[in-house]
């Protein structure tokens, strides 16, 4: 009906949340919930400073970094595994194991043995987010329509045909679930490495704005990645999401 | 020579004893010669023609296919086409590297779905789904066609249009042809011979050879060799 | 110049001391180039010493012993004994250690932290009283708990001097304080809670370095203890002003370690033998007594 | 063929990671990257002292009751965003915003506004949760067949057999995948909200003995909860997968 | 009564122009009676069952279904059984609360689904699927069926005692039906009446009521009803 709006629509909807914020906001010490005008001061102060821009811009190259490296190799392995009962029945455990290897372990770790730079940085971001990746596109692997596969086999698809054209159409609801929060979780992840031994970034300001308890600055900061993540999911995630569905009947 | 000698193929059963699907099937078909599978619904026919194809390998016999490793155009009992590529791109998937480029205009008119090229399976009726999945089988210029009920959903006219079209691409090239039907007139129209399967579990309840040229298989000639066909397998019509 | 890579907390006390350094040219006067690597937590500082990307980091002695002890060759230069203390609303009715049975206490810095552990000396020497067993601990992030004290959630918190020198200009007054449980557990001045440490190959390796920087933290020192008007130019790194940036001065100031070191380290040794009885091998790691070499053998001869 | 071993072949896989991560430890300092004896040892004795046991047994609480928590309100939320292109349309902003919220924002606020007690910890942790649950399963519900949806229509199945027997169904590889990366993520927020304003559980004990930088117990403490989930994964989950997909064709 | 009034119907084509489906269809089925739908593939047929069951709503024109709200037994032109429910449990779904407990032993036996019940859709063959969704349609005693090509993929023996079934289940209680069939011998041996769709865009080219009663439709009499529609509208067969 309204296909055409969906920029109005988002609109709508965000205003509707800063309201709702505001409102809560009215009531509550400042110092702890601040409203959006203490936070947009915040921001125009850091942006004016040249901060926000350069650790806003430190975290993404990592965010996107991490997200490229994990989304590949994970949806890699998770579609072999996922593919390949046996190999599936020997690497579980290994799966269980990295998925549920705390975080602060795994940076500490790539921190010390490689050093406090961006490679061990990137690399301990994707070694969190890898597992999610494969459990999610197994399941996706193994809920794989067998005819698509028989076809494929009968009429002999290449192996890059029977990718592109048979598996991966079928896994697009995963990779949408995995990338969406993948991209969530790596920037989380991408916090806490920043923490632990980066000297810039989102992460790196908002713990040291933790540490003068200073509300404003953080939700600044927070609210400024998620800006980006809404465009990104405007401009790209939900386009593409458009075009992979396509062939789905309209209103599904 | 496609050679079928299957002793015996049993499906494990969720919960369940196992259930044994086909029992002794033995049949064998001439290179370039046209078979027809008849019997009963549930008797093993689809099975019978998924072993040829190789998607089930837990079965005690062995078949041949006829040269070794032909090139097979394949229907399968429902259209089975990629939902999320179009009816042309699901026909040049299929197509072998060397094949990918050829025109396929005549083949989609013959079938009746030009203005469908660029549609999705999703938008098509069931027996434009069926032809597209036919023009999938014939393009690739098979050495072996095996076919499951290709013609079931069309109108008789449109049946009728495709059972010409497949004789033609059947005569083009030396091919083998199998066919699973229920509809003994079309057996009878297109077939150099008709295998009848018995009840679960599948065997053959015998042969019956046409022998009367297919270009003289008048209606009248048909109806006979139904009757004939009928009288020699009572209770299969 | 030797070039020194020191890890610090970019809004942290240590980086207020190095600003003033690099302001006043005091590290290329001592022959080092010192490079400051900020960080926003304590734990990557401890990461990034371990990891060999920076030199120097700040911590406690208690830390480098118990490292010591499992094999690493860590050292320790006293920065400041300015220590942690259990603060309390100026209305509270809290008035002694003893006050303190039943309560919701606060602890920032965790079960091992050596402030708590002092005071919890203490209070079992001189009242019999288990603080940790018999209050509502919660431990937690220093920020939160200071945030909760104000709130009033807390009846009473220990926390880091800096936090708590912001919560006296808030309306808070200390109920007691690390420096008196050392005092008072046989220390005889004012034991360095906090110093430089550095692995001691390092400082073989580069002697200049260790000894330029040494030198020049105690010529930023003398500054600061002196110069109020440093402390005006500092107000926006430390993010205070008025009655804060004044309690914050002033609690520098007292920290500034005035003794010799040998003196320092004799009462750090006897605070050990202490918090070895009190917790045992869980609080300070495998050896009953302070690690030898905790302090840096450098300051010995005669520095 | 070898289906009913499963239990053998991950003992083989576990012996076959710790053989992996016994002989990468042999060249490496003890102190970073200890050996298995020394994790072992460290495991043996935070489990005589009765340590191990307590701060397990906190987090697993804190983690099973979050995930409760995420999953069903995360699952009724991301399911109707699927199923209703106008309330996704609506709230996708909303979802976005929360899925990319930092966790250190979600637990401060939390203990600022509830307290420093166990309602605000597992709250958090389920906000930080439920954004990644809405996501996967809102991709599922955008996916789930139409032919089914409207056979229940044409039967009038109701409210309640349209999500058993028709929509829940098709769900379960999004529900598989939501619940094995969501106990994972679950988890990891504990450890986290452990860390910020807990006094027991597996996140304050590692944080504890990272202030020592005793590897061996971190690592003892991580394989501890590891271990638990191993056994979650193999007594509950794989068992119910096979019960949830009995009905595809085995080997598929 | 069951009245179809559809100006027009088109589907929106993804990246063309929309496909107009049905334009000016207009016919009505008594109630009580029988009706076969007839037409070549993809003139709009399954479009028009699907208006009927509501599962279209956007097309110009307007629909009545007897008695307001009937139950409805449907058979979709493909079994859409739930792959994750066994035969049993997808028939007793569709059925009302009231009815859930009722045995159904009788119906499966006449289906030939005996010793299927606890299968799973994946393990049925072709057949065996379009039999349980009968079963579904069946089951439910509807007050209307709509069954789109339900004899398809059923050998002739199979087919030809479900259609007695069929019959059975149509005049137990006040049933009104449509059924769409590309054969149109079946459809003479069922109908009342058959209706006679165009080339798409479907409209009604003819209506041929049907007076034989049923119990004397022998196969000579089908013949001649078959005859008596092929003269009428030519191309058909
Ligand atoms: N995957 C399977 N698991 C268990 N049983 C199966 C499986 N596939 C088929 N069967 C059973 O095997 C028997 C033969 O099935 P098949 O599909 O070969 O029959 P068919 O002759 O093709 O029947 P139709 O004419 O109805 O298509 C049937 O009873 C069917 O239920
Ligand atoms: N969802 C859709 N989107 C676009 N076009 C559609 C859609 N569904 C059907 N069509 C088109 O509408 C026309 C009529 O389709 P319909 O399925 O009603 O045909 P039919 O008479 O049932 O044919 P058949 O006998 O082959 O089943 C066809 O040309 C088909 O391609
Ligand atoms: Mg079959
Ligand atoms: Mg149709």
């Amino acid at each position: 009906m309204t296909r055409g709006l969906p920029l109005l629509w988002s609109v709508v909807s965000l205003l509707g949340l800063l309201g709702l914020w505001w409102v809560l906001a009215l009531g509550a010490d400042p110092r702890v919930f601040p409203a959006p005008p203490a936070v947009l001061e915040a921001l125009l102060r850091e942006a004016a400073s040249g901060d926000l821009a350069r650790h806003l811009g430190a975290t993404l190259a990592r965010v996107a970094a991490a997200f490229v490296l994990a989304l590949t190799i994970g949806s890699a392995i998770g579609i072999a595994l996922g593919m390949n009962h046996g190999l599936d029945r020997l690497f579980d455990p290994w799966v269980v194991l990295f998925l549920n290897l705390p975080a602060l372990v795994v940076i500490v770790l790539a921190y010390v043995w490689f050093g406090l730079n961006e490679v061990a940085a990137i690399g301990a971001v994707a070694v969190n987010k890898i597992p999610n990746v494969v459990v999610t596109l197994r399941e996706g692997a193994r809920a794989l329509d067998r005819s698509y596969a028989e076809l494929a086999r009968v009429y002999r698809f290449s192996f890059a045909s029977r990718m592109r054209d048979v598996v991966l159409p079928q896994l697009q609801p995963f990779f949408a679930a995995a990338s969406r929060s993948g991209i969530a979780l790596i920037w989380k992840i991408v916090l806490v490495v920043e923490l632990l031994g980066r000297s810039n970034g989102v992460g790196f300001q908002i713990h040291l704005h933790f540490q003068l308890f200073d509300v404003a600055t953080i939700l600044a900061y927070a609210l400024a990645f998620v800006a980006v993540m809404l465009l990104v999911e405007t401009l790209l995630l939900r386009p593409y999401d458009r075009y992979a569905t396509r062939w789905r009947a309209p209103h599904a | 020579m496609l050679e079928v000698d299957i002793a015996s193929k049993t499906y494990p059963a969720v919960g369940g004893p196992p259930l044994l699907a086909i029992e002794g099937l033995r049949f064998s078909v001439p290179d370039g010669t046209f078979a027809c599978l008849v019997g009963p619904s549930g008797c093993g026919k689809t099975t019978c023609l998924r072993i040829l194809l190789g998607l089930e390998r837990d079965f005690d016999g062995r078949t041949v296919l006829p040269g070794g490793n032909p090139r097979i155009g394949v229907a399968f009992q429902e259209p089975r086409l990629l939902p999320w590529r179009t009816v042309e791109e699901n026909v040049r998937l299929a197509l072998p590297k060397a094949m990918r480029a050829r025109p396929l205009h005549d083949l989609f008119a013959r079938l009746g779905l030009d203005g469908f090229e660029n549609f999705y399976p999703g938008a098509l009726s069931l027996g434009l789904a069926r032809r597209a999945a036919l023009a999938r089988a014939f393009a690739v210029e098979p050495g072996l066609l095996l076919l499951d009920e290709p013609f079931v959903s069309l109108d008789e006219a449109t049946a009728q249009d495709l059972r010409a079209l497949l004789l033609d691409v059947w005569q083009a090239r030396p091919t083998t042809a199998l066919m699973v039907t229920h509809n003994l007139r079309e057996a009878a129209q297109l077939a150099d011979r008709i295998i009848v399967l018995s009840q679960r579990p599948g065997q053959v309840r015998g042969e019956h050879l046409i022998a009367v040229d297919r270009t003289r298989r008048t209606p009248e000639a048909v109806n006979a060799i139904c009757a004939e066909v009928s009288a020699r397998f009572p209770g299969l019509l | 110049l030797e070039p020194v890579r020191v890890g610090v907390l970019k809004f942290g006390t240590v980086n207020w001391e190095l600003d003033a350094m690099k302001n006043a040219g005091f590290d290329h006067a001592a022959g080092v180039d010192v490079e400051i690597v900020p960080f926003a937590g304590e734990d990557a500082s401890n990461v990034a010493l371990q990891a060999g990307t920076v030199d120097v980091i700040v911590s406690d002695w208690l830390w480098v012993s118990r490292l010591r002890a499992d094999g690493a060759d860590f050292t320790f230069v006293p920065y400041s004994s300015s220590v942690g203390a259990i603060m309390v609303p100026q209305g509270s009715a809290l008035r002694t250690l003893a006050d303190l049975r039943g309560r919701k206490l606060g602890v920032a810095g965790g079960p091992l932290d050596k402030s708590w552990l002092l005071i919890q000396g203490l209070a079992r020497r001189d009242h019999g009283l288990d603080l940790a067993a018999e209050n509502d601990v919660v431990y937690g992030a220093a920020p939160l708990l200071a945030e909760k004290a104000r709130q009033g959630e807390l009846e009473a918190v220990l926390n880091f001097w800096h936090h708590n020198a912001r919560l006296e200009a808030n309306g808070f007054r200390t109920l007691v304080g690390a420096e008196d449980a050392a005092a008072a557990l046989g220390a005889s001045g004012p034991v360095s809670a906090l110093g430089y440490v550095f692995s001691e190959k390092w400082a073989q390796a580069r002697p200049l370095a260790a000894r330029g920087f040494v030198q020049a933290s105690r010529a930023t020192k003398a500054l600061l203890s002196s110069s109020d008007a440093e402390w005006e130019r500092l107000a926006p790194l430390v993010r205070a002003d008025g009655a804060e940036l004044l309690a914050l001065r002033d609690r520098y100031r007292d920290g500034i370690p005035a003794r010799p070191a040998a003196e320092d380290e004799a009462d750090a040794a006897r605070l050990h033998a202490v918090l070895a009885e009190l917790g045992g091998e869980k609080l300070v790691g495998r050896s009953p007594v302070m690690a030898p070499g905790t302090y840096w053998p450098g300051l010995a001869d005669g520095f």
